[in-house]
């Protein structure tokens, strides 16, 4: 990436860590922008639809939304990070959700399919890695050659038809139905996801070390940490990511199909990098991730809510996304 | 755009809610309803016309709010975007989903609110699910194709004919039930889908698979293209290639298709319809059903559970008579 | 340049520094490690806008918006990190940004003829132009910068530590070719942290000190070490090394034998003792980084590497670390540093499951970790002492430091040490020095390479000779002496070297 | 990217180069993987459909296919080389098919038309390029934000239809039609872009500076390089790309549409990243993206002749890909 944009704004923020003496401020305080392009948001829909934006059942929309690419999204946090990328994590979910979905599978109960769906994900997210790291393959083919082929053997297995989950197994549409204070499962889900992949990355040699593979591989391997294993892993992870984002999506559509998760690819990718992620690694957080994410949720939220026509979205859209970010730029260039 | 005037020119098809603007008591203002739309994003021809003809529909009463939502492909977001009209509270739902087993969850959960669900085209497994089915009959569409080129094969005398088949999206029901029925019907004949590829419904991958499948087959003598829209690039891949030795028949009935049919320049020579119409009834049926009003025409009380609509053959003897309600891709 | 002013966010660099060069001389700039000398140059090669301050070039104030007008005005540059474009060749780097064109087409042969005059200028012929600059070591690419400097029309130029990455020789010829430049009335301004060069080649001095002039035209030749050294640390070092250890090595340490890179090295076999510091002495290119990465498992050659009784696999960095070694690489911008990380995060970086607990979930006891990354940081003395600042924003010499604290983090059994010193200024080297002697003192194994010859004779015990890749001379250092070390190290460079080459493996280890 | 791969075979090859002291030789080294795959894929070909493939007028087929995104392709190996990333490409080429069909430009005629593309094209291209060299936005967020926008500005003003070229203005069907020597008009044009993109790239500062730009941009300011308007200009020529791709699209499908050139992007990226293009910036060929690009079309193009489904396609798809990526790094280390 040009990266025009990198080097300048490090003085600012470093000057507030000095300050605070906190590494962990860094991040929150890049995060400014995207927390104030979110409020502003959420302005447009209190003004434009008081009724419905604020409303409790409309938050659990948005979040339920977010949920299936939020896990998508932890994982791809970590590849990128680690300097690599993840193609396939759109038709990794669907394969997931289709195999956990066969009548097969099935007959095995619930827990044998959220086991399958998780499997089959980081099986192929071991085989993403595998390839990248001893295969030597760019990231960028490898995962868009698992994503072509994750489709097709996922209309394969399902004759392209979507496959109903059982009453048998209704257990798992459970997840979405159930609400807890309010919040259906898979929100408590996403969260513990969330959690997880936030800890695992700021708190343990393996989140530090995905930093250090991503910035400086040469640096990396040469202080001794094994890239190839640790980029093996990475993907294997991201895997794992979308077999728990086919258990969010089987219960959220109550199908599995090889259609499900199209283009999220690209979503997630959207998400990572707006959230402050470097496209070449070494540099991002989770938090922003989501936050990114819940931008891009709300706004999808507020078209709904809107109603407006498909062309004069798409038009919103890209206005609100340069606006967001120039707004995020801004908040990175003043001094705090 | 062409679709909610001249109801008598539209036959069977979509008789019952045109026969409703005839004058009848239905028309009349009732008590005002809001009437939730939801539907696949407009990227196509077909779809586009199916979300206009819904707004025209809802825009001729005066008791009718429409409340669409955000048209799109994502299945998650569809099911988000219907959630937040059971929100509002809508009076009536008409929803053509992308998928009907996707969606029959949050259908049923609209149902289960008390929101009658108006299911368009694409069905839901689950009866409990809708209130009323209206749609296109898909495997009439294939048998209808199926027949034309079958009848005019035989005529012609041609043995062990070369038909190919593009198919839209493959992995869509509809899809599959168009195949089966073009299948079917070509088997009365004794004839079979020499080969079968998927254009996504757009006209550069039609202009794309066309140009492949073209080089594929030295000598065709028939092609079923299942959509007019993705068919433009089919038609131009064709005349790209000089090729003119086969016949071709469309899908849908689009107008632009209807007119080369009727001009009779190229291999296009028929179309089979599945009326974009199908939505503005699918308004009408919702008003009806959200003020308890039945219809007219028919003997019962109630709108009735289903309605399939049936598919036509438009070719050069007929075309005439079907070019108004053809949809302009 | 007068009253140069220039505000880093949490650090004032410069604070009222005045520099004034003349026509045809060799001003040399000297100063600790951070004492701003970088940025200075950086402001007058247009790549800073200072915050105050004024710049007076050829009688008429400059205002120097950009690189570009300082290369319009006649000042060329070559940056301390190098400023290379890996993926061009090296024409198209010498000639970046001026390339000779018609209209928009490069002349592309007439950039390569002008390329291979300047190489040949500067002793290195053998560079070809169009070869691409990322295949070059470390020292070609500094001949390359060179180059560039070079290729611009120019009135001043600026050279900030040009022979941190040469050899004796070359730094010979690159005098060669400032005495060439002075003569035709070319001002030099001239960055280095090893004085006897400042000596030689020097005509003035300013020494800066916490971003302030502290000495303004010095005469170069005539002030002695001890002032400058004085005025540049504000104490007085004895810029002298360690006393060796009188007690007999140790153990053997690390064997090595009939190590072998293709085309690299062949046949290298020698051992290191606990408790004993071996250099490795030999021209640029010698191989002799290569031999070190290849035992530290960085590369992977034939042949045996033995670390204390044990075999190790080759090919495996992490093996290395894990069984007891560690490595400061050359190039420590590309190898070594997370430039956008802290200081503390790169020190831990190979030593970070020391503060997990339990281990094998590999949780971070950050507390415990910042602790030691402030012990070390505090006993390597960098600068600022800060070691939760990015470490991107350190001085050349100070990242170096934190380089060498990576591996005395951990308990090490053997320390590869690839020109320690790089970029080091003289108050630290001699700290440097104190501290590798004490590290051997406790019972470590060091192998040291560097091409300051008087640094490997002063501070190892016992120096090995590389030449094209084979290990030529081995003896004690006191036995040795600057002038065997250099007719060692380049017999085979004048015309000596046919006969050596016909006859590749014949003529290692005796002399 | 992870560079896992990059550093360790610099070795062996450099000995090559270094003997052959060309660094020409490189280039058409690198690219014997690729071609070498193409080969293995003719042979397929040959083998399976003996009657079809070989013929003149599969080739010319073939070509046709490739030439829309091949123009494009062109634009984006500069744009990658550059450091940058272009994701608007899709629909910056059906903007632009949109906008030069519209009856109010088709009333100006055939010419007019193709100038009303390209300039539609270049303009987009150039507000891209401004977001990103001034605005200083992500390349990766500001082309995506373009994408969604110019596919809604497509609908809207096409009405979501499919614009239809008039019979007037057939002069622009007669690209595809019109055959000189055999092969359509528009493999010329394809032909002339590539000419022209590999003179500007290997010829011409601009091209030299691209690599520079992208390979190390701060050495490239430092070098009196104005970065900025360097990054301007080359999102501007991936527009410029993308309007000559509209004027074929036009004449291939005689329509404009806010549907043409789904996806594109994706395509794009592959066939130059399979060509040899980093990532990351810096390195790269155009023969390389070209074939790259051709390796996909002639992937697709046999299997329509074999009459796969499209699951199966899918499957193999992967696979290939996978394989001729691992063929290209064998015949990388092999030291020739
Ligand atoms: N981009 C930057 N942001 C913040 N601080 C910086 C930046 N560049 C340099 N500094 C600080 O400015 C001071 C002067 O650095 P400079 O690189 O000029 O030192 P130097 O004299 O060249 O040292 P050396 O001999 O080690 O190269 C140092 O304290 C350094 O940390
Ligand atoms: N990554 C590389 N790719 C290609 N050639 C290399 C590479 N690294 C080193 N070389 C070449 O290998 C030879 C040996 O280099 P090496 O760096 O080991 O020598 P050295 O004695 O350590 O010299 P220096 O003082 O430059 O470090 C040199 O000719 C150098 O150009
Ligand atoms: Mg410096
Ligand atoms: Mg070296």
């Amino acid at each position: 990436m040009t990266d025009v944009d990198q080097s300048a704004p490090a003085g600012p923020r470093l000057k507030a860590v000095g300050a605070r003496g906190r590494l962990g401020r860094l991040g929150e305080i890049r995060h400014l922008g995207l927390v104030a392009a979110l409020v502003l948001l959420a302005i447009v829909g209190l003004v434009t639809r008081p009724e419905n934006f604020a409303t409790s059942s409309n938050l659990v929309s948005i979040l339920a939304l977010a949920s299936t690419i939020g896990v998508i999204t932890v994982g791809s946090t970590f590849v990128i990070i680690g300097g690599g990328i993840d193609l396939s994590v759109g038709a990794l979910m669907a394969l997931a959700s289709v195999w956990a979905t066969t009548l097969a599978t099935q007959a095995y109960g619930p827990v044998v399919m959220i086991v399958c769906a998780v499997l089959v994900g980081t099986g192929a997210g071991l085989l993403n890695g595998f390839l990248i790291a001893y295969g030597r393959m760019v990231p960028f083919i490898a995962t868009l050659a698992m994503m072509v082929a994750a489709r097709g053997l996922a209309q394969r297995m399902s004759n392209q038809r979507t496959q109903l989950v059982q009453p048998d197994n209704s257990l798992i549409v459970d997840l979405s139905t159930t609400r807890v204070l309010g919040l259906p499962l898979l929100v408590y889900m996403f969260a513990l996801v969330v959690l997880v992949g936030w800890l695992v990355l700021n708190r343990t040699t393996f989140g530090r070390r995905t930093y250090a593979v991503g910035g400086n591989p040469e640096a990396a391997r040469l202080a001794g940490i094994d890239v190839r294993r640790h980029t093996l892993l990475l993907y294997a992870l991201s895997g794992l990511c979308c077999g728990i984002a086919a258990v969010l999506i089987m219960a959220r559509t109550t199908t599995g199909s090889s259609t499900h998760g199209d283009l999220y690819e690209l979503d997630a990718i959207a998400a990572v990098i707006i959230g402050g992620t470097l496209l070449s690694g070494g540099k991002g957080t989770i938090i922003g991730s989501i936050l990114g994410l819940l931008i891009f949720t709300v706004i999808t939220n507020l078209f709904i809510l809107n109603g407006l026509n498909t062309a004069d979205q798409l038009v919103a859209k890209g206005a609100i996304i340069v606006a967001a970010v120039l707004l995020q730029r801004r908040s990175l260039k003043s001094p705090i | 755009a062409c679709t909610s005037n001249e109801p008598a020119a539209v036959s069977a098809s979509s008789a019952a809610p045109q026969a409703a603007s005839a004058g009848t008591d239905n028309d009349k203002p009732g008590e005002q309803v809001v009437i939730g739309f939801s539907a696949p994003a407009a990227d196509h021809g077909w779809i586009a016309a199916i979300s206009k003809n819904a707004q025209e529909a809802a825009k001729q009463y005066s008791d009718v709010t429409l409340k669409a939502v955000e048209p799109t492909n994502d299945i998650n977001q569809q099911i988000s975007a219907v959630e937040s009209l059971i929100q509002a509270k809508v009076n009536a739902l008409v929803i053509l989903p992308n998928d009907g087993q996707q969606l029959n969850q949050v259908a049923r959960q609209a149902m289960d609110a008390g929101i009658p669900v108006i299911n368009v085209d694409r069905v839901f497994p689950d009866k409990l699910s809708y209130r009323t089915w209206i749609g296109g009959d898909n495997y009439g569409m294939g048998v209808a194709a199926g027949h034309f080129i079958g009848k005019t094969l035989k005529d012609k005398g041609v043995s062990n004919p070369v038909i190919l088949e593009i198919q839209g999206i493959a992995t869509l029901p509809l899809t599959q039930e168009r195949s089966k029925g073009f299948a079917d019907a070509l088997q009365m004949y004794g004839f079979k889908v020499t080969a079968k590829q998927d254009a996504k419904f757009t006209v550069e991958s039609g202009t794309q698979v066309a140009g492949n499948l073209l080089q594929a087959h030295k000598k065709i003598d028939a092609i079923w293209n299942h959509d007019d829209d993705q068919g433009i690039g089919v038609l131009a891949a064709i005349k790209e290639a000089g090729r003119d030795e086969f016949i071709m028949v469309g899908g849908a009935g689009s107008a632009n298709a209807m007119r080369d049919i009727q001009a009779d320049s190229g291999v296009l020579k028929a179309t089979v319809t599945y009326p974009a119409t199908m939505a503005a009834s699918a308004i009408k049926l919702a008003r009806l059903v959200a003020q308890g009003k039945g219809m007219s025409d028919l003997m019962e009380n109630e709108v009735p559970q289903s309605i399939t609509l049936a598919s036509q053959t438009v070719s050069k003897d007929n075309v005439a008579k079907y070019l108004p309600s053809g949809f302009e891709s | 340049m007068r009253g140069i002013v220039k505000q880093f966010p949490g650090v004032r660099a410069l604070n009222g520094v005045d520099l004034d060069v003349r026509a045809g001389e060799v001003h040399c700039l000297l100063g600790q490690n951070g004492a701003g000398k970088s940025t200075l140059i950086k402001i007058l090669a247009g790549a800073h806008q200072p915050d105050e301050g004024t710049i007076t070039f050829a009688g008429e104030e400059a205002r120097l918006t950009g690189p570009t007008a300082a290369i319009r005005l006649g000042i060329s540059t070559m940056y301390q990190e190098l400023d290379l474009v890996d993926g061009l060749s090296v024409t198209e780097n010498v000639f970046l940004g001026h390339e000779p064109a018609t209209w928009g087409f490069s002349r592309r042969s007439e950039a390569d003829r002008a390329t291979s005059e300047l190489l040949q200028r500067l002793g290195h012929g053998e560079i070809r132009p169009r070869t691409e600059v990322g295949r070059l070591s470390p020292a070609h690419k500094q001949i390359v910068s060179m180059a560039r400097a070079l290729s611009h029309s120019t009135r001043l130029i600026i050279m900030d530590e040009p022979s941190a990455a040469l050899a004796h020789d070359e730094v010979d010829n690159l005098f060669r070719v400032i005495r060439d430049l002075t003569s035709q009335g070319v001002a030099v301004i001239y960055i280095s942290h090893r004085l006897e060069e400042i000596r030689e080649i020097g005509d003035r001095v300013t020494v800066l000190k916490d971003g302030r002039t502290v000495a303004v035209g010095l005469p170069a030749k005539e002030t002695p070490t001890s002032q400058i050294v004085s005025l540049m640390t504000g104490r007085n070092v004895e810029y002298v090394f360690p006393p060796r250890s009188s007690a007999p090595p140790g153990e053997e340490i690390l064997r090595v034998e009939n190590l072998t890179l293709p085309g690299r090295f062949e046949n290298v076999s020698f051992t290191v003792r606990a408790g004993e510091i071996v250099g490795l002495a030999g021209l640029v290119g010698s191989g002799r980084s290569e031999i070190l990465e290849t035992i530290y498992g960085a590369r992977k050659g034939s042949g045996r590497v033995v670390l204390d009784g044990r075999a190790v696999r080759p090919g495996s960095t992490t093996r290395a670390v894990r069984m007891g070694m560690g490595l400061a690489p050359e190039e420590r911008k590309a190898q070594a540093l997370l430039l956008d990380h802290s200081v503390a995060q790169n020190i831990t970086l190979a030593s970070m499951s020391r503060y997990t607990r339990p281990r094998w979930l590999g949780w971070l006891d950050r507390r415990s970790e910042l602790a030691e990354a402030e012990r070390l940081s505090k006993a390597l003395d960098i600068r600022p002492p800060d070691p939760l600042r990015a470490i991107r924003t350190l001085s050349g010499g100070n990242q170096q430091k934190a380089v060498l604290g990576r591996w005395l983090a951990e308990d090490r059994k053997l320390l590869l040490l690839d020109e320690p010193t790089r970029g080091v200024d003289v108050g630290a080297r001699a700290e440097l020095y104190a501290l590798v002697r004490k590290l051997a003192d406790d019972g470590i194994g060091v192998l040291l390479v560097s091409s300051e010859v008087p640094e490997v004779l002063g501070l190892a015990d016992r120096v090995l000779v590389v030449r094209e890749g084979r290990i030529v001379h081995e003896a004690p250092a006191e036995d040795l002496d600057e002038h065997r070390v250099l007719d060692l190290v380049m017999v085979s460079t004048g015309s000596a070297s046919g006969a050596d080459e016909a006859n590749p493996l014949e003529g290692a280890f005796h002399d």
